[in-house]
């Protein structure tokens, strides 16, 4: 037993560290520091620093620009990327539509569509979410009908994220809706957002962001070629991605970076001559979290550990990590807006701006609100049970 | 032994429920909160109208004479509804006067808060005292016959509306309380929304000249009347948090109810009924300790019993809002995240409360030290 | 509003709480203050002195002996009794047996048993539950055939409480096998445990402890006058005994006493000079419970006013009170373990006795173990949750 | 990074797994907790034959020098079968002599103890000292060439059952170690049963006798050891704690696919499905801080921070020990309070693994003290 890394694997840490430290923007990194919003342009720009020193893919084959990574390497790389607080690399496309097109795509769509995403040319969004589907995908009702040699598209989707910045979508829709099992007559199409019939609204949050949207779809015209698999054949794509190697479902670097935030904010808070990291309640609740996160962190390793030795991917492990990962990330930012107390309560300045003090008291609250969502979003912790119950406990 | 509101206070409380559901619905304070003032004046001169906020003043100034116990009811409906007037610091500001002022100040004050003519805030809260009301920084110095008033308050709720302040200050005596124009010269506010939606300010007093008679009660004894004044507010939004709780969980009921997943609704998971039962039984354990805070700020004598027992009703209800508030957006998925949802904002409200006035481990240590 | 009783109400309590300060066997007080082991005979002495003050059967009507009190006065004095550390009464005669013989019985059943179970000198048990029926009732099996003037009944009943001290016991039993729904075809059956064919086997429980039994029906004979109410109708009885008029389900008083015991033994707990109450981490979890049982005194006085009020049994609320009562019961058990620290592993003396400290630590940790059964028994507080859910949410 | 066992570590952890389904099932340790010694030799020998009682002394000794990372399967499966024979404490004491004792004192003791022929106990613990290791009051006066003991230990286990006890005391010069023959005169026993079923004994020393040679390293010296020691032992009952837990949930989970209610497994309910997935995930984190913990008392060279990532692994133990057991029990119904389930056992020693060595709000001092 040995929980340390390999001598090789600390090397590639450092590099990856050296390099995060040497390239990351400052004002992206500050940016994401302050909880403020990123621009379209903002997660671009380090999309783009990421393709060009060919880091930007790490699960793709190398053929197509992935730079050949085993599963310890892009682990580390994911947790030192959130431990920077380099910004998120948007999902939709490298991690989402890309792997999809290289299992499922053709030549020619492969061609098409993993350069623009490679490069941080083309900004994809997911349509899999509706009205009423929750977390019950199967039951999406968005028609695909066929005339000629294009689909016609008709419905909604909904929780969009960042559907205002993409030029493409991929969606699941209903080719056939006289199928008895609801799962079947589904189909995986891509979806130009410049194409006539599309609306974009935009869904705001408790905290004031936009970042999720509904797009409605009337008449909406699609390629037959923009078809990926079989038509009918879209949850077995759909089911795919979800089963993908997720490695770092537990954001375990990005909580150990919010930690060390929380506890040097906390210690700064004074009461009475003395630091807010005294006061044994306060002290201890952060210490129940640190200590959970590095079971998580351990807890992760050893999966990955496992998926290393087996070749098999994690399956029902992926929930556990989630729904802890999410618990933590929950915890930090409730303890952070404890720790600031009185002060958490402004939000948005009447007239000029806050100074940046009180900005970043300020976003305190509204980013505790935000995390709510982490609970929710990509299958909620109540689904990620279900699934552990049914996978690995077979009840 | 009696859980029930008398005839006066049942009709006040039904009055405002009616109140707040045909006029001061979630798309009537949505476009409150986003006027240029984010409050209506003519939701003022209702609440004047409806005798609430000549409730709590005394009845030689025009008020009603009436306590928390009568308060409680009204809370509950605002709370409900989501008031994002200043009531509750002009009330707190009103009954700092009413406890240590001089007849010519509270003539001068409460008969035109009792009419609805002018409105209050109550400063107490300085950048590095957290939750504790003896950590009072702001300098009050005596000059000539008057007072010069030179500090900063924070996050002082309904600051941006007030007509008059009433500021906490060090004098040479200790802590003293003040009466201050809001737009007294060198009075300089920084004014925001909060997250739940209320105007309040950063206020800073550079230089502020205030007469003698600005002075309420006694240079220095001060802090016992603070603690009053903060013990009854504290009782007041356990009320207020009864009602945001209930409205929650109504909403949270019915969305589960309706909200259908795999083909039935989502009620009927029993993962889903225990957790909302578990709101349920987490209210009405508040809901019992908000009936304690109230009681007991209006015949308490004792103000080491007062304390002890507002620090329990806070723990309480400090721990019940988290609960019921974390669980509502649970449990109504994504859809309790967004702006357009009353919850979301019933949530926020909530969050709030569990801190307001204390925190549950600042109560903590309250409700045991008292003991 | 005014949460204090009245004056005659205080009046009463402190009738009541100076009639037991005087009348309370020291050492019945005694056992039950350091959780010993109550004899039979130990319950019916404190049974025989209530029921010479003619305090044993509050919710009795007057003719049949009941003190003619309201529901506040028989709150109060049962809290009295909690308080006071009191030896429970046995409800299975004074609590159920006897409401149900005066709502169903027939004259001459009300005449037989009724004076044998007020004076303590008839002793009942409960026969409801069966192997594998547990929190659902209705799913009983055991058989009672009428043969001419007399049933025949077969079959097994278990967690039956005292059944080794019981010479009568009350069973629900299924008459008619036929029917569709399950709740009917059951009959309510009054059995002499003398009966030849009866067999009483204890069940030990993990604190070593010899309270429940599990009891064996083999073609016992039972006077078919032993019908209580119309045969097939035993789950109209078992449900009206369900729905009775229970008024200290939270069990305040003994939590009270309990509170008071823990802070003054946690108190006496020093580390380092310094009082285990004195430890912010142990006080705080006091705290915390002493918050819940105030508001849970306040919670059950509020349901209290509304019965007295409306008129109406208490309903679904019980079950609230319930599920936090036991929790509270639990959580102070466990507190009290804590607060014992190392001291809390011995049991039993293997040779000699433990001196009286040492007894009373030995105690604390089967305590523990034994209140667990307090969220299981009397309906678990899944069925409890299940009742609100069904009954005041509508769920 | 590796988190599996070696080889000769899995041999050796399925060896004794199947010992305990073989020879050691829960009918079988029944009878062994009946018996008049509450242990068995018979056991004890194939322990020693299995080689777990040399696995953890030096090789110059009979040992076979391993490490609590060679021992954590043999502790999970020791866990998961309730062992109640004294190897835990055996392992405690010989560890005290292989840190302290010289080579005449290790060649006396720890070669008979490899191969089963002595049994040991580690008596630390004191009336008031709740868990903090320096508080020793037991007297060692230094007299003549030799030591006179005075003073008591508390619930040391084992203590019936062994042939010397490593016994830490107060001398002159601090707090030092001393072994002790269990039939020395002046020792007196008051011995009792455990309610995890372990023979233990409160033990008085009353004007015990000791050559010089019982002193075990220098007088005064014994803190740091007595804290190596205890780590250690820490770290040892977090893996038994991983293998009670495993069992505990596989017990739960059995019995809520087989027990039907109102026409279907339990196991069918969301709720109890939710809950059942909650006690599994306690589980995986605890096991990860099991791992961290023995190895970093095998490998962690600094005692401060072997301190803080023990106390971290025995805080995330004691809550899922807590969180396990519990529910555990409340979701086996009735059935799980017997004394007949096995589980009704398991949740005893959880219970108590909770507290052993320190609660969570001990080490949560530890913790934030040590970082």
């Amino acid at each position: 037993m040995d929980l340390n890394y390999s001598t090789e694997e600390l090397a590639f840490r450092d590099e990856v560290r050296g390099w995060l430290n040497a390239n990351l923007p400052a004002d992206l990194r500050d940016k994401m520091s302050e909880h403020a919003h990123l621009s379209k342009d903002d997660l671009l720009r380090w999309h783009r620093i990421l393709a060009k020193k060919g880091w930007v893919a790490p699960a793709w084959p190398e053929e197509w620009g992935g730079p050949g990574w085993n599963v310890v390497q892009r682990f580390l790389f994911e947790e030192e990327c959130g431990y920077a607080g380099a910004p998120p690399l948007v999902p939709f496309g490298l991690a989402m539509c890309a792997p999809v097109l290289l299992r499922f795509g053709t030549e020619a769509q492969k061609k098409k569509f993993l350069p623009g995403i490679y490069h941080g040319e083309v900004f994809w969004c997911q349509g899999y979410s509706e009205p009423g589907s929750g977390s019950d995908l199967a039951s999406l009702k968005t028609r695909a009908v066929r005339e000629g040699d294009h689909y016609v598209v008709n419905g909604q989707k909904i929780w969009t994220t960042l559907a205002h910045y993409a030029d493409w979508i991929f969606c699941l829709v209903r080719t056939d809706s006289t199928s008895a099992v609801r799962q079947e007559g589904i189909s995986f199409l891509l979806i130009d957002m410049k194409t006539p019939g599309i609306t974009v609204r935009p869904l705001i949050l408790m905290d004031g962001s936009h970042e999720v949207n509904e797009v409605f779809f009337e008449n909406v015209k699609v390629p037959a070629e923009n078809l990926v698999f079989e038509e009918g054949k879209g949850w077995t794509v759909a089911k795919y991605l979800l089963g993908f190697e997720r490695l770092n479902t537990g954001r375990v670097g990005v909580s150990k970076r919010e930690l060390v935030k929380l506890k040097s904010f906390a210690a700064k808070q004074m009461r009475n001559g003395r630091s807010l990291m005294d006061d044994v309640r306060f002290r201890d609740k952060v210490s129940r979290v640190e200590v959970e996160l590095m079971a998580l962190e351990l807890t992760n390793l050893r999966f990955l550990d496992e998926m290393r030795r087996t070749g098999q991917p994690p399956g029902a492990d992926v929930s556990m990590l989630k729904i802890k990962g999410t618990e933590i990330q929950q915890a930090l930012t409730e303890l952070m807006v404890q720790a600031v107390g009185p002060m958490a309560q402004p939000f948005k300045a009447m007239q000029g701006a806050f100074d940046a003090e009180a900005a970043f008291t300020a976003s305190l609250m509204p980013r505790y609100c935000s995390t709510r969502k982490t609970t929710i979003y990509a299958g909620s912790n109540e689904i990620q049970r279900n699934i552990i119950s049914k996978m690995t406990l077979g009840l | 032994m009696d859980f029930e509101y008398n005839e006066e206070q049942q009709l006040l409380a039904d009055s405002v429920k009616r109140f707040i559901e045909k006029d001061y619905s979630f798309e009537a304070r949505k476009k409150i909160v986003a006027s240029d003032a984010g409050a209506s004046e003519a939701v003022w001169s209702t609440l004047a109208e409806m005798g609430l906020l000549a409730l709590p003043l005394p009845t030689a100034h025009g008020g009603f004479g009436g306590g928390a116990v009568d308060l409680m009811g009204v809370m509950d409906a605002l709370g409900a509804g989501l008031l994002v007037e200043p009531y509750l610091p002009t009330v707190m500001a009103a009954r700092a006067v009413m406890l240590a002022g001089n007849a010519a100040q509270q003539a001068a004050l409460l008969p035109a808060v009792a009419e609805g003519k002018k409105k209050l805030a109550f400063a107490q809260t300085e950048a590095h005292a957290r939750y504790d009301l003896d950590q009072v920084q702001l300098q009050a110095e005596s000059s000539g016959a008057g007072w010069t008033l030179n500090g900063e308050k924070r996050v002082v709720i309904g600051a941006p509306l007030a007509d008059q302040l009433i500021v906490s200050a060090r004098t040479a005596q200790g802590i003293s309380l003040f009466i201050v124009d809001a737009n007294a010269a060198g009075v300089h506010m920084q004014t925001y929304r909060t997250v739940d939606e209320l105007r309040a300010a950063d206020v800073q007093f550079k230089g502020v000249k205030l007469p003698a008679d600005a002075l309420l009660g006694q240079s220095g004894a001060a802090l016992p009347i603070i603690e009053a004044v903060v013990d009854f507010a504290t009782a007041l939004i356990c009320a207020e948090a009864i009602g945001a709780m209930r409205s929650a969980n109504d909403a949270t009921l019915e969305y589960i109810k309706t909200r259908k997943q795999f083909g039935q609704p989502i009620g009927a998971f029993q993962a889903l009924q225990h957790r909302m039962v578990d709101m349920v039984i987490s209210w009405e354990q508040a809901r019992s300790m908000a009936c304690l805070a109230c009681v007991k700020v209006d015949t308490e004598t004792n103000p080491n019993e007062r304390q002890r027992l507002v620090s329990a009703a806070k723990i309480r209800i400090a721990d019940a809002a988290r609960h019921v508030s974390q669980e509502s957006i649970q449990l109504h998925g994504g859809m309790g995240m967004t702006e357009e949802m009353k919850v979301s904002h019933t949530f926020r409200r909530l969050s709030m409360i569990v801190q307001q006035f204390g925190d549950a481990d600042f109560h903590l240590e309250r409700f045991a030290s008292a003991a």
